[in-house]
């Protein structure tokens, strides 16, 4: 557990583009094309900022979708079900992005992710997002896990 | 949204071509594909990436999942014509090293 | 102003899925996109109903873009800037949606809404919202114009 | 997202086909592309609607403005494979009557 990192700023930005939904992996569609409509507003990010960003959202939420909800019983009838929320921005230094979700808490440590073997078909997402980000943080808050992604941006 | 376009050449190379974004959702059909034309006997695969505007960690392990079983019935799998943005993200893994970017996807196995 | 109408409830649906963003004609596609997710979850829809829907949905939110700030300063530094919020959802029965935005309050009586004149080239699209929908409401609450729109769903 | 195809045929007859949706922000480019094709003197245009997926007060006020231009100008302008749903927003406007849908690009001018 951290604190909220610097990217958090991002759900007070004028800007933001907010989205709340079930956490499926056919959501994640709908991701990229708010992240679309986002380079639309700032046509000057470089394709590699782009993509660094891009790629470390869907890594994210990706684990959201597969992991947070693996042992718990919020789809029984009754309970609040399997949501989450997405906050994304761009100003002139950084692109941010802040998750949230209501699945169980994670006890992973984000100092520990290490690239696995070459010939290793999983267990790459955390490691390549956190070598494409220049700051990954994590926090548990009422009941919540709370993600926060920034890439400074960089010239092409 | 992605579209697999998928043909095999008169020389037995099998050539993939996954049109739009490589997430967790179409990483499971790319899969898919590369198990069944190996089963199918093509072994030697290019995996062309020029019309691919993303990828993930699930797509690049469905690449190394298509790798290593061309690899063990005696093929290989290349990738070709791989854009910048997609480039960074096998330099961020190492998987340059493994999966080497080929130019042109004709050219693919002429080392 | 009116009553919350009955597709107000779409705002507690666990399958809703909620946008929050910029009031700007670009984020139409962005709603398109929301709308194209929906379908995707519920296959079993008509065109005809798909079509009236969002149609409508189009209607309400590009009149909010094109009339709402007109008059209004919510651009001066340091105000709240012009944004939206877009919650839709589908039961067995309905399609929904539920707007909400910060623009200037409207006298607009939707009772008397009327298609213009065959050759008119505006003007046409509160009437074509009241054509297509079962149910259209609208009402101001907290400084802010909420709208609720419902098609009631038909056999194919 | 939307591309417009515009083409003229030798008959002097100007056929314009919608990619995508028509709303607020592509009718803008349809008027105006409906506008050249006139003010340049192609008075008779067909709008195959065959290709468009979506269709709001925006895109029939541009198709209203653009049947006007036409017709001052001594032309028609006339619609062509319309699907079901974008009929089904002809048909709550009551334009069905004032727009009517041919079946075919090519016959749309035949009466
Ligand atoms: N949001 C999460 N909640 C719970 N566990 C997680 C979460 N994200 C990652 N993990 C755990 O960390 C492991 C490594 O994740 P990752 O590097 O993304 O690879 P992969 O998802 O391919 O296994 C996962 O297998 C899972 O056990
Ligand atoms: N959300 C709104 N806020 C303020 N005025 C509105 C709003 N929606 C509609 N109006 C007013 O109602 C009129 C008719 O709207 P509409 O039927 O959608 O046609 P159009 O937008 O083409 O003028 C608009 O011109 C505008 O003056």
């Amino acid at each position: 557990m951290t604190d909220p990192g610097p990217a958090r700023v991002v759900t007070t930005l004028e800007s933001r583009l907010v989205l709340s939904a079930p956490a499926t992996p056919e959501i994640m569609d709908l991701v990229h094309a708010m992240l679309e409509h986002l380079w639309g507003t700032s046509p000057d990010i470089s394709d590699r900022d782009r993509m660094r960003f891009e790629m470390s959202v869907i890594e994210i939420l990706g684990n959201v979708v597969e992991h947070a909800y693996a042992a718990d019983h919020s789809d029984i009838p009754g309970q609040d079900g399997r949501r989450f929320e997405i906050v994304v921005g761009i100003t002139e230094e950084n692109l941010m992005a802040h998750l949230g979700d209501n699945g169980l808490p994670t006890e992973l440590d984000l100092s520990g992710v290490a690239m696995p073997d070459a010939l290793a078909e999983s267990g790459r997402g955390l490691a390549l997002a956190t070598a494409a980000l220049d700051d990954l943080s994590y926090e548990r808050v009422d009941g919540r896990n709370l993600w926060d992604l920034l890439c400074l941006r960089t010239a092409d | 949204m992605i579209e697999f376009a998928v043909h095999t050449r008169d020389d037995g190379i099998g050539v993939v071509t996954p049109e739009g974004r490589l997430n967790m959702v179409s990483a499971r059909r790319l899969k898919e594909i590369l198990s069944e034309l190996v089963s199918g006997g093509t072994t030697r695969i290019v995996v062309d990436l020029g019309e691919t505007t993303f990828l993930d960690s699930s797509g690049l392990g469905a690449l190394i999942g298509g790798l290593k079983s061309a690899r063990q019935a005696g093929g290989d799998l290349r990738i070709a014509r791989v854009s910048p943005a997609v480039m960074t993200v096998f330099e961020l893994t190492n998987l340059d090293r493994v999966l080497r970017a080929r130019e042109s996807v004709e050219g693919a196995f002429d080392d």
